[in-house]
């Protein structure tokens, strides 16, 4: 196999990993930078896992080839909501925001599982029938080498991956919307005094978190689990946190660092195969990710600043 | 008489506290009315109060006779309310611009329409003479910048009332007077200004009436031309008040400290200490005059240890302390009075009492073989607070919970009390009431007359006329010039200040 | 709680059992009872747990018992967990307490060591102690023929392998099917890959796609829900090109299911492992009388607790079935040794 | 006055674990089960006998040393979302230690557990140094540092430990916190010296951090780091010190397993939970020694009494993972309940 034909199959490959990563770590984006930590991220892609799962095994003969599409909707309509349970805490009731996202990562694999044994009276669910499948872009995809790495054997979600960063990168630095919620992320009470409605616009952004971590969630199931049970949601969410952190809070930034993720994986995988890596022992491969993260931040990442107000509860007219 | 704001008998509680007792407010058209008290008086409550920030428990506000409901700044705004806070409420890493439009952005397609919010930031700066940049993000700008970007953010709004809380506080003489310009022209249009602020000769020289409170409760209102200074401060504290402070002429002997050739780089590796001489001897105040940003904070940091210098020497009776540990340098017989008491001077989230052994803890008698002896720490602390008069519930109290003159008076406790042979003392009244400033001013004069070398930083040149023995001015990182404060003038020392060297040292 | 009736509360060993002088287990069927503790896959894992509680329940059936009234089960969270839920069963009298899985040797051994009265039996491991029967598998022979089937299969002359956690019993897996793919043909290639967790579904689907990209065709998995994504790979591949020839074969139960793909099923076979029989059928020598304490009971080819799965007729061929067989008799026979582990896998590879 | 502060403080802990046990209770209910019934095979099982007693308390054990590790580095304004991998090495290395020496126990066994807390430290170390020196975030290091700990422990395990196996070998009696004498007195339960350790380590930390000049400047530095430096305190220092008694506490945590609960370590397919609970653990105990303790206590006795309800209740043991976690968002939200008391104080007097 060529170098092409090897990153051919690398690039697609690395970002099924990398897209429910980068849905996460996009809501991971929108809490952090109106100052609310979500370590819940976790269990937000754990109720988009089951929400999407339980939803298409539901309604697959209501919704045919669509299901899938409309599953993901569904659970990013539930994450956000069961997501209100961190905002309620964190922002109303003063909660530190690290215990309600732990708590959050809790709750939602106990709901999870409780309602999966309640429902199908098992550990996990069955396998969804018709998941999301890959597909060639007609016409791109025939383009020479370019065609091949991006435009065959792609899902559809990893292009809504790249997308919708795009697209709240575009929200958060161009429209009024991303002003004022970077304002309360950075000076909660300078955004009061210009009359924007801080709590608003947390409860906002958490909502948004918790929507996109069911999205992430959903899409990993869809595209990669196929089913429900513990074993699905295994510290995807943690990745996406250290994503958001990696990518400095910053929506394209997290972008990169879960493609980073992606291809440090893929390589870890693929690497067995190529020449350069055949004498390499296995473990040095199985670690190689993790390890070349830490080595990218020690390296050349670096310090990132975290939006100001992080973490810190806005209680009006505190000093 | 129409008063375009009239605050009657409001009632502010905080948990444990009456910050404003019945405290009425009545400010007509076209003025600028001072709100004047000790620090913790009220003041800024009862404005956040006014701004829409905290809902009172009692009492009615009238906007132009008409009652309102004043529920969030967004009230306030409508009704033409602007606000210039205390602490500045900007995002550091949004441009000038973005401060200015947030919360009321003009659109295009759905974006921030930045050309158009630019160009509407650079007209108005124009129009009253703001002279800022639009696109310089705030953390790049001078505190004065910041100030007039908080103007400007209430005028954006089409505020035609103006609340300034401690304007001046921060701002260096230049800085202040073109505000007072900024401020006439202002009125001048028909804008009504509240201004809170401790100087009473600003109230003096630009208010026309004035109003004091004094724990919570409310003195009355006075026309400022039927006043004067002193009766303005007694008033407000409730008795008399000295304004110079007396003090003998000053004995200086052998130098302590002695700074050769220093050269010191900031965060961003620019120099801003640019071959620094200077000498302080023992019994004498030296008063750094400068305006901000000409390198004063990076030498008190290079003295402190808080920063790497690149080359000269920096000697305390003749012991180099270049480039040595904080630690070494507290060590070696050096207080600090921080500029940015919150930020270097206390753990806030420490008691009070602890942050008072913040540097000598490791030591007996307050810890032995590594532990820690909280009761002689709590014994020494209650001493402290004793002699310095901090008001505070008791030395458990969080320093957090503290006002600022009694954090600042905590600190000054603190360093003074450790006998240092030099005291570094960086705007040491920032932002306190008379009463506070007098009390701090007099133990700074005893200390040198105990024998020990004092460094004043300030930017307030009344403090550094007052206050020092021999003034050395600071300007593009180096000392220009060393004049005594009785052979010259504010105005000259300004002139100095501004890099003018055609001024005679001494004035004529 | 014993005062309420019916319910889901059905245990009459529940907190009664403490007390030794309570008749222990009075089910329909004289006083024999038996439990069994899950590892943390949990008793519906969809393979090994699932299946030995599906013996468990067939013995129920036959002998007239139901949940909690002569048979249950624990269900563990964690590895520490196991100790404290065979005792907990052996506090509830139960006469026969199943191990699932080798995780639990240790566990298994400790607890048998202070309870000599009770009967224990562990799967997929061997156990020491007198009152411990030891239940294995010849998973090696099932993956034989798995590797037969894939052999036959490949077009391309290239299958895979991916494993959950590199260790002995996956090995053994591994051996055999490596043997059975090599047995047809020694000259198609097997690439081996572990994902080193049994719950890395992307992980998974990672390592199919590398397989499937360099041209392997038919990759045989025993790697729990880390397989989840080489299905996922195999059917979305199906799914682009419906003459595309990928193929699954699944693990420890028929995942035809799991295959399926619009019309076709990407589910070559399964390599089925019942532990169902070998469960019941201990049961049943313990009930008798004759448990096998201290032994190795060792289930295989032979006694059907290994086999192939035939669902997809359509994909597994005629031909493929009849050379399955015939390995099949050569195995039973005893004419061929299949390897367990990769030390013997060397050299029966050597001897071909 | 009705409730003083002091009183408050001690009351909403448990105010919250009731809100959360009754929140738990109706689900059940809402479920169609008998919380009366699931709660009494909960409490059976954590408690029933001595046997459950001592397991609940082996279970206990490693939770306090994690969330001990948690809370330090909390207390120090950092999260260590490493605990996790710490306990990996800390339990890979007293085994190591344990099966690797023949020596007398009063020296292989303090041996043993101190090559445990040491793994742990280094493993903390990592993070501490890169945040110290080069500013990078600690929760990214600390989670690359649990993957990177779980594969290299089994790697060893497999390939250093022993030739190929998925487990290592038991280790000596001599560096065995097992006790005959603690399981005889619990009907054989695992129970074992560890808990002497968990609880001295406990001590240990409030004594640090409240009592001594390090823990002084710990503290100072998690609340400012600025004037730490201004006090003379050496902030990296201070941080990476923070980080390695962190990974200690955690290591500490892993030879409770390998010396004390399993005496050996075996291929893990995944992560034990031990860390991640450990987060749970500190949060609960509001970050202080003795919550910890108490916070372990209760989450051991959730976990090992979840167990049972299945088999004797038929509740399905997911349904306490809920209540755990309702009670932390309850401790979380714990300024709600105080307001709700302050209105009551108030309207009281
Ligand atoms: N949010 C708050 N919570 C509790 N107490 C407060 C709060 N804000 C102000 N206070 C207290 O109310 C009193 C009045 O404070 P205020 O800030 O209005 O004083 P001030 O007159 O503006 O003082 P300064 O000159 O120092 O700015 C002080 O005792 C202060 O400690
Ligand atoms: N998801 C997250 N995103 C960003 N930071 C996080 C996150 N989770 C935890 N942290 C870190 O958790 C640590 C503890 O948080 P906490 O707010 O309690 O500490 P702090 O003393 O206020 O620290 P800081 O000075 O960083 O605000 C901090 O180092 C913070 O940076
Ligand atoms: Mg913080
Ligand atoms: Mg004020």
């Amino acid at each position: 196999m060529g170098i092409i034909d090897i990153i051919a199959s690398i690039i697609p490959a690395a970002m099924v990993y990398a897209a429910p990563l980068i849905f996460t770590a996009l809501g991971g984006v929108f809490s952090e930078r109106s100052g609310i930590i979500n370590i819940g991220l976790e269990g937000l892609m754990v109720m988009g896992a089951f929400v999407g799962v339980v939803f298409h095994l539901t309604f697959y003969d209501t919704f045919g080839a669509a299901t899938p599409w409309v599953s993901i909707l569904v659970a990013m309509a539930v994450s956000a909501l069961f997501a209100l349970v961190h905002a309620v805490a964190s922002i109303t009731f003063r909660a530190d925001q690290v215990v309600s996202g732990v708590a959050i990562n809790f709750l939602a694999l106990g709901i999870g599982l409780f309602l999966t044994k309640q429902w199908y009276d098992k550990g996990q669910t069955d396998m969804v029938e018709r998941p999301f499948y890959a597909t060639d872009i007609p016409g791109l995809s025939q383009i020479p080498i370019i065609g091949d790495w991006f435009f065959s054997d792609w899902y559809m979600t990893s292009y809504l991956a790249i997308a919708l960063a795009v697209l709240v990168w575009f929200i958060i630095y161009k429209t009024p919307f991303g002003l004022r919620l970077r304002s309360v992320g950075e000076h909660p009470m300078a955004a009061d005094t210009n009359g924007i409605k801080v709590y608003r616009m947390r409860y906002i952004a958490v909502m948004l978190s918790g929507a996109f971590g069911g999205l992430g969630g959903s899409v990993y199931a869809l595209t990669v689990a196929l089913n429900f049970s513990h074993s699905t949601i295994v510290g995807q969410g943690f990745m996406a946190l250290a994503a958001v952190i990696f990518g400095k809070w910053h929506p394209l930034g997290a972008l990169g660092a879960a493609i980073f993720f992606g291809f440090a994986q893929s390589l870890s995988v693929f690497g067995s195969g190529l020449p350069l890596f055949e004498d390499v022992p296995q473990i040095f491969l199985l670690i190689a990710p993790y390890v070349l993260t830490i080595l990218a931040l020690a390296g050349f990442i670096g310090r990132a600043e975290a939006p100001k107000a992080l973490g810190e509860p806005y209680v009006k007219g505190s000093r | 008489m129409d008063y375009v704001i009239e605050m009657l008998n409001i009632r502010k509680e905080f948990p444990g506290i009456v910050a404003n007792d019945n405290i009425n407010l009545q400010v007509k058209k076209g003025e600028i009315h001072a709100l004047l008290g000790e620090n913790g008086a009220g003041k800024s409550t009862l404005m956040n109060v006014l701004f829409g920030l905290y809902q009172p428990e009692k009492g009615e506000i009238r906007v132009r006779g008409e009652k309102a409901n004043i529920t969030d700044p967004n009230v306030a705004n409508g009704l033409g309310i602007g606000m210039v806070h205390q602490h500045f409420m900007l995002v550091d890493t949004f441009t000038v611009t973005e401060n200015i439009v947030l919360g009321s952005e003009p659109k295009k397609m759905g974006r921030v329409n930045l050309k158009k919010a630019e160009q509407e930031v650079q007209e108005l700066s124009e129009r009253y003479g703001l002279n800022v940049d639009p696109r310089a993000k705030i953390r790049d700008i001078s505190v004065g910048m910041q100030q007039r970007v908080e103007i400007l953010k209430t005028l954006y709004r089409g505020a035609e009332i103006l609340i300034f809380d401690e304007p001046t506080a921060v701002l260096t003489p230049q800085e202040i007077k073109e505000l007072i310009q900024i401020m006439k022209s202002l009125v001048s249009e028909g804008k009504s200004i509240i201004l809170i602020t401790h100087k009473l000769k600003e109230i003096m020289e630009v208010c026309d009436r004035c109003t004091v409170i004094r724990k919570g409760q409310g003195i009355g209102t006075v026309d400022v031309a039927e006043t004067n200074p002193t009766d303005l401060a007694s008033l407000m504290v409730g008795r008399e008040v000295s304004f110079s402070t007396e003090k003998k002429p000053a004995e200086p002997q052998e130098t302590y400290l002695s700074i050769k050739d220093l050269r010191v780089k900031d965060v961003r590796g620019v120099e801003m200490v640019k071959g620094l001489n200077l000498d302080v001897k023992a019994g004498e105040i030296v008063g750094i005059a400068g305006v901000d940003g000409n390198g004063q904070s990076e030498l008190i940091e290079a003295i402190t240890g808080l920063r790497k210098t690149e080359s000269g020497e920096i000697k305390l009776h003749d012991k180099a302390l270049t480039n040595l540990t904080p630690r070494k340098v507290t060590q070696s017989g050096i207080s600090h009075i921080p500029q940015d008491r919150h930020k270097f001077g206390l753990v806030l989230d420490f008691p009070i009492g602890e942050n008072m052994v913040l540097q000598s803890y490791y030591d007996k008698p307050f810890s032995k073989n590594g532990v820690m002896n909280f009761k002689n720490i709590y014994k020494k602390a209650n001493e402290l607070i004793e002699e310095y008069d901090v008001r505070t519930p008791d030395a458990y109290t969080k320093a957090r919970a503290l006002s600022g003159g009694n954090q600042q008076k905590a600190i000054i406790g603190r360093e003074v009390d450790r006998s240092p042979d030099l005291i570094i003392a960086a705007q040491p009244t920032r932002g306190l009431d008379v009463g506070a400033i007098e009390f701090i001013h007099q133990r700074l004069i005893e200390e040198r007359d105990k024998g020990r070398a004092v460094l004043l930083l300030s930017f307030e040149l009344e403090e550094i006329m007052n206050l020092s023995d021999r003034i050395a001015v600071m300007f593009d990182g180096q000392i220009v010039s060393e004049v005594k404060p009785e052979e010259t003038n504010e105005q000259d020392l300004g002139l100095l200040m501004a890099g003018n060297t055609t001024v005679k040292a001494g004035g004529e | 709680g014993s005062s309420d009736e019916g319910g889901e509360d059905q245990s009459s060993g529940g907190d009664s059992g403490e007390s030794e002088d309570s008749s222990g287990e009075e089910a329909a069927n004289g006083d024999f009872s038996v439990a069994m503790v899950t590892d943390v896959g949990g008793v519906d894992d969809k393979s090994f747990n699932q299946s030995a509680w599906e013996g468990l329940q067939a013995f129920g059936d036959e002998n007239g018992m139901s949940k909690g009234e002569g048979f249950d089960y624990a269900q563990s969270e964690s590895d520490s967990d196991y100790v404290t839920n065979l005792n907990r069963l052996v506090r509830q009298d139960y006469n026969l307490i199943f191990g699932i899985g080798y995780l639990l040797q240790p566990a298994i051994e400790e607890v048998a060591g202070q309870y000599g009265d009770t009967h224990f039996a562990i799967v997929d491991s061997v156990a020491e102690g007198d009152n411990i029967a030891s239940i294995t598998f010849k998973e090696h022979q099932g993956s034989f023929l798995a590797g037969v089937a894939a052999a036959k299969k490949t077009q391309s002359n290239q299958v895979g392998f991916v494993g959950g956690v590199d260790g002995d019993l996956i090995n053994k897996f591994e051996a055999g099917f490596v043997a059975g793919v090599k047995s047809v043909n020694p000259d198609i290639e097997v690439d081996v890959q572990y994902a080193e967790s049994f719950a890395a579904a992307d992980k998974g689907k990672l390592i199919a796609t590398n397989m499937y990209n360099k041209g392997v065709d038919v990759i045989y998995h025993a790697s729990g829900a880390t397989g989840n994504g080489v299905f996922a790979q195999a059917k979305d591949i199906k799914n682009n090109d419906p003459e595309a020839n990928v193929w699954v074969i699944g693990v420890d139960r028929d995942q035809y299911e799991e295959g399926s793909v619009g019309d076709t099923n990407v589910t070559l076979t399964s390599m089925v492992k019942r532990v169902d029989i070998a469960v019941q059928d201990v049961s049943t020598q313990s009930m008798n009388g004759e448990f096998p304490g201290g032994e190795v009971l060792e289930y295989g080819l032979a006694d059907d607790a290994v086999s192939i799965a035939r669902t997809n007729e359509e994909a597994l061929t005629e031909d493929i079935i009849s050379s399955i067989e015939e390995w099949k008799e050569k195995i039973v026979n005893g004419d061929v040794e299949v390897p367990s582990t990769r030390e013997d896998l060397e050299t029966y590879v050597n001897s071909l | 006055m009705l409730f003083s502060n002091r009183m408050i403080n001690i009351l909403i802990p448990i105010i919250s674990v009731l809100l959360g046990l009754l929140s738990g209770a109706i689900i059940m209910f809402f479920f169609g089960y008998n919380p009366v019934e699931g709660y009494a095979a909960l409490w059976n099982g954590a408690f029933g006998d001595s046997y459950f007693f001592g397991e609940t308390i082996r279970q206990v054990t490693p939770y306090i040393l994690s969330g001990l590790a948690v809370a330090f580095a909390l207390r120090t304004g950092l999260l260590n979302i490493g605990v996790e991998g710490q306990v990996f090495v800390g339990w890979l290395a007293s085994v190591w230690v344990g099966i690797s020496f023949e020596l007398p126990m009063v020296i292989h066994l303090p041996l043993a557990v101190l090559a445990a807390a040491l793994a742990g430290a280094f493993w903390g170390f990592i993070p501490g140094i890169l945040k110290a020196k080069l500013g990078v975030h600690e929760v990214i290091v600390t989670i690359m540092m649990n993957y990177i700990a779980l594969y290299i422990s089994n790697e060893m395990v497999r390939s250093v430990l022993t030739d190929g196996a998925d487990r290592t070998p038991e280790i000596f009696p001599t560096a065995s916190l097992a006790s005959e004498w603690l399981a005889s007195m619990t009907f054989y339960s695992r129970l074992h010296y560890g808990i002497l350790i968990a609880l001295f380590m406990a001590a240990v930390m409030w004594f640090v951090l409240n009592k001594t000049t390090t823990g002084f400047e710990l503290r100072s530095v998690g609340f400012n780091q600025n004037a730490s430096k201004y006090a003379g305190m050496n902030v990296s220092k201070n941080i990476v010190l923070a980080m390695v008694i962190s990974g200690a506490f955690a290591g500490l945590a892993g030879a409770m397993e390998g010396l004390g609960t399993f005496g050996y370590m075996n291929v893990k397919s995944g992560f034990t939970n031990i860390g991640f609970d450990g987060i749970a653990v500190a949060l609960l105990g509001a970050n202080t020694a003795l919550g910890v303790v108490l916070a372990a206590f209760l989450f051991g006795t959730l976990k090992i009494g979840a167990l049972n309800m299945p088999t004797e209740a038929g509740v399905p043991t997911e349904l306490v993972e809920i209540v755990i976690a309702l009670i932390i968002f309850f401790v979380a939200s714990s300024y709600i309940i105080r307001w709700v008391f302050l209105r009551f104080k108030k309207e009281g007097k």
